[in-house]
Formats: C-alpha cells, structure tokens, sequence
C-alpha cells in the first residue's frame, strides 16, 4: 500500500433496490480533505455510508492505513459521521449526545466536560446542552450532531451536508473551526456539500459524483478550471467553449478566437479546441463591443449577466457595482486573465461537448 | 336438541332452566336432557364445568338444578342455603379405584401396594375436591394412611388432574372415580385396580333444585327435570355410560 | 461472527425447539387413529367451527375497540388517564375464573344484564357470552401494544395530513393507523391467540354447554373431565395446529409489509 | 370539540367503567369482617408472598429472555425466521390447559426432565415448576412485543453508536434498548400481570399444593373448592389489588419517561 | 381588517420550555412573498408551525383573509407546509405522498395524475416515484415534500428551508419554479431560508428573527441597504460606518466622511452619522490611497476584502477578476455609487451601534 493513499476504496460496488454506486474509486492522503459534490440522489451519502461500514459493499475493498477495513466492524475503524438527518439519540440529552463516544475514550469525567464545554462554546451550543434532542430546531441538531463527531478527534470524520441547516454567519465560523481543527488533528475528512463555498474554503481535493459514480476527481483548481468535459463543467457552472487557436501573442500565450471575441491563455494547443472559463473571471467593459448582453440576473451578492460572443454563450459573474450602467442588448467588450482560460480538450472531430 | 316445535301443548313449552353439571356427567347428560326436553317442552340450558366452578356459579349468579360430581358440594351448598334440601336426591354411585399408568410399572395391585416405598402416589386434596377426601378415608379405613402419605408426592385441587398425571407417567398410582377411568382405561391410556367393596367407600353423585329456581319462578320445571333424572326411566341412560344408578326406590 | 448476534439468535433458537418439542410430545399422547376419529365426530367439527368464528369475531371487534381507546390514551390527556390505563390493564392478572366471574357478575342478573335483555341480548350462556368473553379477555393486550405503538408516532406527520386537507378522522385512518401497523399486527397476533384460547372466562360466562357454547378449550375440558384423554388433546391439537396456520399466515403478511430498514442494513448479514 | 376525540376517549371510559363495575361486584360478594380474617390466615399470606415473589422471578427471566429473542428476531435474518415467530407465538393460543400438559410432558419424566432431575433440579410439583409455567405462559407476550418495537427502530442509531466506538453489545444495552423502552413498558405490564394471573398452566406443572406450590389464583381455586367463598373472593381481591398498584405505579413511571412527542402538540388540548 | 394584509399575525406569544416567542406581529399581502431569515435557533420554525396550526398560542392572533383562524383546525386553514425534515408518510411511496393531498381536492384520476406529471417533470421526480420515501436520498425527500405542498396550490405556502439538501442546479430551477407558480396561483408564501440567494431572487418582504423577537420586517433592499442599527446588519452583512456629514456636493448629493475617505450619499443628514454600504458595491482602484487592504479571503466565487479606512473597517465584495494584482497592505481607493450609500441613523450622542 503507497503512502500517498491513507483511504482507499477500491472498485467500490454496491446495489440497493433499483440504485447502483458503480466501480468506485478513491485515494484519499492522510490529513487531506477530500469534498464530494453532485447532483441529489448521485449516490453521494451511500458512498460515505459505504466507507463508515453501514453498508457491505458487494464487490471491492476498502483501506485504511493500508489495512484491509472492508469487514471490519463500524466501531474498529477509528471514524465518525455526521448523517445527513442528524441521527441524534432521541433517549438522550444533547450532552450526553456529545459525550457519548467520549465517555467510551477517556475517563476522567473532568475531561470529558471540559472537551465538551470547549467545543460546545466554539459551536455556540453551551444553552441547550441540557436539553432533549427532539426539542431542538434544526441547525442545533446539526451542530449537536458535528460535536459528537468532532469532539472525539477521529482519525477518519465524514460529514454529509454537515452545514445545511445552518445561517451564514454559523457556517462560516464552523468552517474555521473545522479546519482549524483537521490542522490541528490531521484528521482526514471526507465532507459532502452542495454549497461551493465549502469547497473553496475547505477542500484540497474534489469528487464530482453523478449517477452512481465518479465523474471527476482533482484539485478544487483542476474541478473549477480544467473540468472535464461532460457533466462535471455544467454542474461546477464552468463556462465551456468552442473555439479555435490562431496562433501565439508576443509573451508565448495562445490566441484562441471565440466567436467574435480573442482570448489569450497560458495553455498549449492547435487548431478547434474547448477551452474552460470561470464567469467569476470574466472581466466587462465597454470597449470593441464585440459580445452583447443577452440578460442580466442577480443572485444574491453577485450578479450574472449572459453575454453572447457571437455563437458561443458565456456568462459572467460581476459584482453590482459594476453593473450600474450595464443593460440588456448593450455592446460590450470582454477581458479574461490568460491564466483563467484554460484549453481542456482539443477538437480533432468537431464533437459536441454538451453531457 | 329440540327438532319438534311444531307440537305444542306440552307441559312446559317455553320455560327454561339452567342446570348446573359437573363435567364427568356430560355424557349421558346430554341424552337425558334431549329426552326431557321432547318430553317436556321445556328447554334446559346445561353448564358444565368443574364442581369449584359450579359452586363459584351457584353462588354468585346462580341456576336452577344443581349437580356437582360428589356430595360434598351439595352439602356445602345447603350449609350456605343455597339449595332446597328436600330436593337433594342421588343420582348415582361414584366408586373410587385404584389407577395406574399403562403397564402398571410399579406392579401396584392392591391398596396396600401404594404404601410400597418409591411409589409415587397422586391424590386428590382431602380439603379441595371430593374424590380427596375419599381416598383420605379409604385410607385410613385401611389403615394405609400414614404409610401412603410418605409416598405422596403432591395433592391436586382437581381430579382432572389425577388422571393426567397418571396418563404422562409422572406418578405410579392414583385413586379416582371409575366413571372418569373407563374411558382412558379403554383407549389404552392407564390400568385400573379395583378396590373390594369391604375396603371401598362408595359414594353417591346427588342432585338438587337451588334456591333460585323458586325465585325465578321456575320450580316446577326444575322439579320435574330432578325427578326425570333421577327416575327408573333414566337410569338406563346412567347405565348405558358404564354408571351404577343409584337405588332411588 | 459477532457473538452477541449468535448469543440472540441461540436463544430464539432454543426456544423454539423448547415449545417445538412439548408440542410434539402433545402430539405423541394420542395414537393416529384416535385423532381421526375424534376429528369426524360432530362435536369436534361443531366446536371447531365455533371457536374459529367466535374468535373470528372478538378479534375484529377487539381491535376495532382497541384501536380508539389506545389511540386516546396516547394521543390526549385527560384527568385520571394512569388509573384509566391501570384499570383497563388490570384483567390481564385476573386468572380467566376471576374474569369469568367478575363477568358474571356484570351481565348476570345485574342491571346491565337485564337492561340488555330486555333488547332481546342474551349473554350468559350463549355464544354472545362466548364473544364478550374472548373480548374482555383480550382486550386489554390489544390496548396496552397499540397506546404503546402510538406513543411511538410524531404527531407531526398528522398535522401534515392535516394541513393537506384531510380532518381528524381521515387522518387518523390514512395516516395514524398505517404507522401503527407494527403494533397492529402485534396486537391482531395477540389477540386472535388469546381469543382461541380463552377458557375459564368462557366456560363461567357462557357455560360449557355441549354443541352449543363449546368451542375447543371447551371440548379440550369437558373431555377430560370424563376421562376421554383421546378427543382431549386431539382438540387441544386442532387448537395448536388451527392457530399455527393463523400466525403463519399473519406473520408472512406482515413480513412482506413490514419496516424497510432492514433492506439497508446488509452489513448485518 | 372534535367529534372523534371525544369518541375516543368516551369510548376509553366505557370499558374502564365496565371493568370497574364488574370488579366492584366482585368485591362485594363478601362481607368486610370476612375479608379481613380471610386475609389474616397463613394460607393468605403464604400464597400472597409465593405469588408476588414467583411472578417477580419470572417477570424478570421473562424480560431478560424476551428481549434478546425479539432483537434477533426483528435485527437479524435467518432460515425459517417466520416459523421461529409462529412457535413463538404459539402458546398465547393454547389453554392454559394445554400449555400446562405440554410443559408436563417436556419436563416431567421426559429426557429433559431427567436431565435437569441428575443436577438436583425438580421442576414437577415444585415452585420452580411455578415459575417455568409462568414464564412460558408469558414469554410468547414479551417477544411479540418487544420484537414489533425493534422493527420500528432505525438501525442507523445503532450504526452512530459504533462508529463513535461502542461494540455491538454495548451499542444494544445503550442505545437499542433504551429506544425500545416503550415497548418495553408495555411488556413488563403484560409478563407481570400475565404471570400473577397465570393458574391452568401452574396447577398442572407445579401441582397446586396447599402451602406449597399455592399462589393466589390456586388459593383463590382451592377455597371455592372447599367452599370457603369468602377466602376465594379475598384472595381474588387481593390478586387485583396487588396488580393494580404494580401496574399503577408502573404507569406512572412510564408518563415521566414517556415521549417528548405530546409537549409539543398543544393545539391538541 | 384591512385589505393590505391577506395573512396577519398579531401579539402572538408562545411557550415551549425554556423557548418563548415574543410578541410576534407580521402583516403579509396577499400574493406575497415573505421570507424569514435568522440565526438558528431563533424561532423561525415555531413561528412558521405556529401559522400553520400546530402549536396554538398562549396569547395573540392569527388572521387570514380577514377571519380569525387561530382556533381554526389545520385543514381549514387552507395553508400547506414543507417542513425542515420533510415529514414524508413513510408508508407511501413517493407518488402516493405528492398525490396524498390532491386527492383530497380532485376526483378525476387522470387530472391527479396528470398534475403529479407535469409537477415531477419540474422537480425532476418522475423517475422515483414508485419508490418507498424512506429509501430516498434527503435531496429526493426534499423535492417530495415540496412536490406535496406545491401540487394542491395553496393560498398560502409556508415553506422551511426547502431548498437545503439540493445542489445549486436544483435549487436554481426550484427557485424559477416557485417563482412562477407563485405568480401565476398568487399564493402568499412565507419562506424560512439561511440562503440570501433565495431572499434575492424571491422574496418581496424580509423578516429578521433572534431570540424569539422579529428585528426587523420590510423590504429586500430596506433589509439589506438600511439594516436596523443592530444585529441585523450583521446579520445580513451590510457595512455599518460612523461618519460625519461635511455638506452637499454640486448635485445636492451628501458628502459624508468616513475614516479619511469621503463618500457620497443621495440619503440628507448633519451632523454624525450612520450609514451602511452592501460590501459588493464598494468598488475598490488604485487612487488616492486612503485605505488599506487588510484581509483577502476567497468565498466560494467570490473575494472578500477588508479594508482599513483609517478607523472604520469596511469589507467589500470582489470578484477574483478584480484581484489579481491585489495585496494584502496595499493601499487603495474605494468608491461607492451615491445610491448605495444609506444614512440610517442619526448619531445625537455617540452611542455605539454595535448590538
Ligand atoms: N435502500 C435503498 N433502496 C433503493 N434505493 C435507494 C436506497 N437507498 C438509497 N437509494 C437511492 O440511491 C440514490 C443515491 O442515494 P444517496 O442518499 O446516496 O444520494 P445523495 O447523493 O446523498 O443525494 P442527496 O444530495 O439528495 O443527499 C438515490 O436515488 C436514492 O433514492
Ligand atoms: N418543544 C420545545 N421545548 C423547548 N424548546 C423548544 C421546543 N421546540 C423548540 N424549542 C427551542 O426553540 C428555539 C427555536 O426553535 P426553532 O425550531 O423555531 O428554531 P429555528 O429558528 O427554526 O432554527 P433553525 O434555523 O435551526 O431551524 C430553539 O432554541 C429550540 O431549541
Ligand atoms: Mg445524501
Ligand atoms: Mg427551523
């Protein structure tokens, strides 16, 4: 077993009802975190279930530390979840909710509700540590629930949608917290999510799931940029473009002619290529007007404008106050950081790239 | 039970009274009412079920002809007043024998083979069911008993019991009313042993017509229903189900 | 394997085989032809026949009675609710003989009884007297499993339906009841048991009567008393092997139905 | 208010009224001064201590075996698992009658019995005999029950259980057992009250000795035997107060740790 | 009762443990749409409960249309509800949960079905109906109890965190979805969400709860650009600055001072002030070097920055195409459109505005 793969699940298969998980497989790194993202019902959760020993695969292994774990009982493999339902104790109170997987770790009772006292004061839970879990709303059961997980240092933490619930403001100090306790521990976590913040602000790597499988597996950067050309793109809301290389600017960066408009990036190519842009990257402003705006939508702090490039379409993401001037069916130019246009499949057949 | 209704003008047509009767009797019971009724009209409603429980019916709710499967209920019943005492009459005899499992393992053949050591003896409580009380006496009138009692190995509130003890082996011998033995002697399930009459004490099955029966207004039917059975007539009926009628006349 | 897994299922197991074996040994008592024999007499078809519809009877009408009371003692709260509940589980410690007469007692010559017969129903000593024997005896179980399960239930899934629409009552039926199904099936079980074989409350209120308030314990009863072990255990057997294929039947059904939490545990297997 | 509520619940009184009434007739059958020598005789109080003491015993054994038998019943599956179910079902069908022979024949002069007989342990005509009728008598009750409340549980409770490192065994007595509680509740009730009114199957086990293997049902049948109603009535009363206060008190214990459910739905009130 | 509020909630309070809802009071029009957002825990789910029927207050009213439904059974009340855990009858499959409620409405099978159709071709369902919901993934429960609640076209929707499990593509298309069925049935919908995305792209009135209490009701812009002085612009994320008025430029536009930079307001005021700027309409350049770049943080698509105006900290939105040549340290220019720039409070003595 390499060093490199502290997890491994290997050809992965499992059947539930009408439901397949395909051949799955991953390397996870000791201390690495590692997101799952996918469309719902993508087969994200029975995977970590798979991984924590709730389900028995059919076909394939799993690895932990180099150790053959695919039999071993839930309780021998150093690993805690956060269900996606919380699955609080309903006999218990949110304390000892908490305290359960440590009362069976340390002894000392001092210890136990100091650890407690600790975490429940970062999670902002201390008030209703007394309470019966069915009383809970919603984002206390969910941190209740990453407290039992979190404050047992496992080596191994699986979390599904462990944010969901929760406000703004609570999330972005329980991804501090998380991270700063994965550092401090060099816990591996496998964390599934549907909100692309986490994985900005979380994860080294990224597994884009659908249908039963892995589609994609990389860096955050390789997922974003440099996806694969399929669903991976459209689900990540990577722009994906046809277009053709005309040859090289002064400084070595490939010109590539897309629609009306030429882009310059750091890639290498020749001829019909596809090439990935980040709206977020896009920079608008009037100038040559070569692309219109085809529509104009804010979502929430940012806003997205779809502009067409001549044949190709491409969104872009601005923040409001650029767009005080800008309206539907105006002519505007485009500008994008050849370091953000990145060539991700060269088109020897002119092959669609829509999934 | 009752098939001609179209004759009417019987005696009785359209009364009803409730006898109470020990279980053992059902047999030729259930002849002696058809009988009755046709003859009478009248309808009977029977109960059967365990003397004790009778009695406990007698008791609270009621009935209007009452026959336990020994005296000593009958006579209880009167000490309580329950019953019109110059209705009491036997029925039949009720004989105790000697019952033992199949094959008879312990050679039992006499009553004073129950005294032989590593016998299991079964017996009726003396205090809870008659046939107890009787089996004390026999034994004592044999002066058998302190012997035997070292051989009990439990005394059972019901009869029923004896004979079930005896028929799945768990005791070697018993003494019980041979009316109740015939039945599984004849179907191979236990032995009996008759005991000679100068040994034996014999006893009666009796009936009577309770208290309520005059309350309810149905004295008459219950006083023709207790002579009937109790008649020359029926007798042949005890007969037929292997009981010696009692000798009325 | 896990022991604690082997340990329980070592345990059913021995069970089994306990209750398997002394069944079997009931079955050994009588010779073959005895039972045929017994089987083809009238009285035991004719109790056979009684004790399968009166059972039939008091098993719908208890779980149609139990399921409002059960549902009541969970679902609102009202003064002396714990006596309430104590009173309606206490018949379950009476020996049937205690019920039979407190019975007895009730619909004897008391007002109730006579207030019924003045609308023409008999209870004691007919086969009405069989059915309200069989319910009073089974009742109580019915009702202690299904307040029980319906403690079980969030009652947030009625106020779904509720607020989809439906009022109490059809909530109730489409909602509250299908949730209780466990406890349903439980109690049915319970109750068609214990209905087949109630005895001493039906023997007092109903009375023993031949080929009229007989039905098997009955026959099972009356046949010893006079020494007839043969048609004895052959009812008793009848009785065993009638409410085998009930519970059988029963236990397939709620198979099929039953939770689907166990078709995700497969690391169990 | 809501018709079907009030039906319900008015239904829910009916039947206490019932039971109630009939239990009252029982107790007025004899007169106070009767009831009170009654209870001071040594067969009362020796029958009223083997009672409480013998259906203690086998309340315990018959939980203790009940729940890991409803466990693996509901958590594991095996060849023949409905088979296994409808044995174990089985004797709440049989007259107690039946389940006493049958008990008899397994552990009378049988191999078992003999068996047990080599180790010094008598089960005919003993207390222990008391015991063994009594919890077969109830066991069938507490599996069914404990088994349909083990189907409701989500096994995924008991997955967060170990894989916050608790073993198998410990994941059951922490967290399976605990959610099984109602149901748990409900068994108990059933095997206490069940074992102290247990009588057919104890008489003819045990043998229903005077003073010796004597408990309230077999006092309570002895002395309508002997006549002597007024002691009969006494110690039925006795056998119903005693499980009203145990099972009372019981109840209560089961309101304050009943389910959160009921707080929440105030609408309801 | 006046025509302006379809729905109102008056003085209602409720008691649960050691929970008690204060005095609530909301007043929703008819076709509106209300979301309520709130840290968690803050009773955002009892109130919606609360409306629906389930809990029944201690004091206050609820009024619908006029009449007093707070005694009013749940299934007079013409609401439906789509709750956090989804509350699926688990004994029906997917199909029999959506039609559960329209049954009630409709005898026609066919136009139940046909609905079911047309509602699970929208939620992308149709594939999942036959099964057993407790075999759904959360993200497939979801969309079930929305497709429930939605299929029988309620007068009033009351919706808690409805889009929580589903991934962005879902969301975005259930957004557009509720959107136009709102629209077109004009239902009245009360929306519990911790996402500002929905409260964009939906919402015509916002409601801020904590602790029982409703802070603040108005609309999304009053929300956002003139948070009340307290929790709520921290809340929502708004800046909130002292400044200084030190007059009126030549377009009758107020100069406000902040820190050492000065910024335009089309809001009148003297004296000292407070204002609050939307981080994503500050636009920052390289200029006159009045502030300090203090902090570069990557949130999902976009970038915040904190910048030091020399006393007050202001954070601003960015989008990484702005960033590339930013650092830490350096100094920058801000500007910031009038419009955006929002006087909302008077400063008569110098109370600090930090709640
Ligand atoms: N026991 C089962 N039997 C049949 N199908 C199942 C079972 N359990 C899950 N599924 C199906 O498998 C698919 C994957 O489920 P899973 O819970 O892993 O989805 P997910 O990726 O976590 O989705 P979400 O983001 O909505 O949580 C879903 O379509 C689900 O309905
Ligand atoms: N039955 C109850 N008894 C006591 N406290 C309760 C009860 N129900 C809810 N609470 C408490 O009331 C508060 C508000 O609950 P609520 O569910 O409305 O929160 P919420 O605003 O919806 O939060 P979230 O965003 O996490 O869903 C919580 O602190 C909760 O713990
Ligand atoms: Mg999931
Ligand atoms: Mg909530």
């Amino acid at each position: 077993m390499s060093k490199l793969s502290y997890l491994e699940v290997k050809n992965i298969s499992i059947e539930l009802g009408e439901f397949k998980l395909k051949d799955i497989n991953l390397k996870v790194k000791k201390g690495d975190y590692l997101t799952i993202i996918g469309p719902t019902g993508s087969g994200k959760s029975i995977l970590l279930e798979t991984i924590a020993g709730f389900y028995k695969p059919k076909l394939g292994k799993i690895y932990l530390a180099g150790e053959d774990i695919t039999n071993l009982p839930p309780e021998k493999r150093k690993m805690s979840i956060v269900y996606q339902d919380y699955m609080l104790f309903p006999h218990m109170t949110a304390f000892e909710n908490i305290a359960y997987g440590l009362k069976k770790k340390i002894k000392s009772k001092e210890e136990i509700e100091k650890r407690i006292k600790e975490i429940c004061e970062i999670l902002n839970i201390t008030h209703i540590l007394k309470r019966n879990v069915k009383t809970l709303s919603g984002g206390e059961q969910q941190r209740v629930a990453l407290a039992r997980a979190l404050v047992i240092e496992p080596e191994v933490l699986l979390l599904d949608e462990p944010f969901s619930a929760l406000d703004v403001k609570t999330k972005e100090n329980l991804r501090n917290l998380v991270k700063k306790a994965v550092k401090e521990y060099g816990t591996t976590v496998i964390h599934i999510t549907h909100d692309f913040e986490d994985v900005w602000s979380l994860a080294d790597r990224v597994a884009v799931m659908k249908g039963g499988g892995i589609l994609q597996e990389g860096s955050v950067e390789e997922i974003f940029y440099k996806p694969s050309v399929n669903f991976v793109a459209e689900f990540v809301g990577t722009n994906v473009l046809k277009g053709e290389v005309i040859g090289k600017d002064e400084n070595g960066l490939t010109l590539i002619k897309v629609g009306d408009t030429v882009v310059k990036s750091v890639d290498m190519g020749n001829g019909d290529v596809l090439i990935s842009i980040r709206p977020e990257d896009v920079v608008v402003f009037y100038g040559e007007k070569r692309c219109k705006v085809k529509n104009i939508r804010r979502r929430g702090e940012v806003v997205e404008i779809t502009l067409d490039l001549g044949g190709e379409t491409l969104r872009s993401l601005l923040t409001p106050n650029m767009l005080k001037t800008l309206n539907v069916e105006d002519e505007v130019s485009i500008s994008v950081d050849p370091n953000s246009v990145r060539i991700i499949k060269s088109l020897k057949q002119k092959i669609s790239y829509k999934n | 039970v009752n098939e001609n209704k179209s004759q009417t003008n019987k005696q009785f047509e359209g009364k009803t009274i409730i006898v109470l009767c020990g279980a053992g009797l059902m047999k030729p019971m259930n002849e002696l009412i058809t009988n009755f009724e046709n003859k009478t009209g009248a309808k009977v409603d029977v109960h059967y079920g365990g003397s004790a429980e009778l009695f406990g019916i007698l008791t609270t709710t009621g009935g209007d002809v009452f026959i336990p499967g020994a005296y000593k209920y009958t006579a209880d019943a009167a000490k309580r007043g329950l019953i019109l005492n110059n209705t009491i009459k036997n029925i039949t005899y009720h004989i105790p024998v000697i019952a033992v499992p199949k094959n008879n393992p312990k050679h039992i053949k006499n009553l004073s083979d129950l005294a032989k050591p590593g016998v299991r003896v079964v017996i009726g409580d003396p205090k809870a069911c008659a046939i107890g009380k009787v089996a004390k006496a026999i034994l004592e009138k044999n002066h058998l008993w302190t012997n035997v009692s070292k051989n009990i190995v439990v005394e059972t509130p019901t009869v029923n019991q004896l004979l079930i003890y005896i028929a799945t082996n768990q005791a070697d011998a018993t003494i019980i009313w041979e009316d109740m033995a015939t039945w599984a002697e004849g179907k191979g399930k236990i032995e009996i042993i008759k005991i000679p009459k100068d040994e034996n004490i014999i006893k009666t099955i009796p009936t009577a017509v309770t208290v309520y029966a005059k309350k309810d207004g149905d004295y008459d039917v219950a006083m023709a229903f207790n002579s009937y059975i109790s008649s020359e007539e029926a007798s042949k009926i005890w007969k037929k189900w292997g009981f010696i009628p009692y000798n009325n006349s | 394997m896990e022991k604690f897994k082997a340990f329980c299922i070592f345990l059913s197991f021995l069970f089994t085989f306990l209750l398997f074996m002394s069944i079997l040994s009931l079955f050994l008592v009588p010779n073959p032809s005895e039972i045929i024999s017994s089987l083809k007499t009238e009285e035991m078809i004719y109790s056979l026949k009684l004790s399968i519809a009166t059972s039939l009877a008091s098993t719908v009408l208890v779980i149609l009675f139990s399921i409002p009371v059960g549902y009541a003692l969970s679902r609102h709260d009202f003064i002396g609710k714990s006596i309430v509940k104590s009173i309606l589980d206490l018949p379950m410690a009476f020996p049937e003989l205690v019920l039979g007469l407190a019975l007895l007692l009730l619909f004897g010559q008391s007002f109730i009884g006579k207030f019924l017969e003045s609308f023409g129903i008999k209870i004691v000593f007919t086969k009405i007297g069989i059915v309200i024997a069989q319910f009073f005896t089974a009742l109580p179980y019915a009702v202690r499993v299904i307040y029980s399960t319906f403690e079980g239930i969030n009652p947030r899934y009625e106020f779904v339906s509720r607020s989809l629409g439906y009022g109490e009552l059809e909530t109730f039926f489409r909602i509250s009841l299908p949730l209780a199904k466990n406890g349903l099936f439980a109690s049915t079980i319970i109750t068609f048991a214990r209905c087949m074989g109630a005895f001493g409350a039906v023997l007092i209120l109903a009375g023993g009567s031949y080929m009229n308030t007989e039905i098997l314990p009955i026959t099972l009863y009356l046949n010893i008393s006079y020494g007839n072990l043969g048609m004895a255990i052959t009812s008793g057997i009848l009785l065993i092997i009638i409410s085998f294929i009930a519970i059988l039947i029963f236990e397939k059904f709620e198979g099929v139905n039953s939770s689907n939490f166990k078709k995700v545990e497969s690391i169990r297997n």
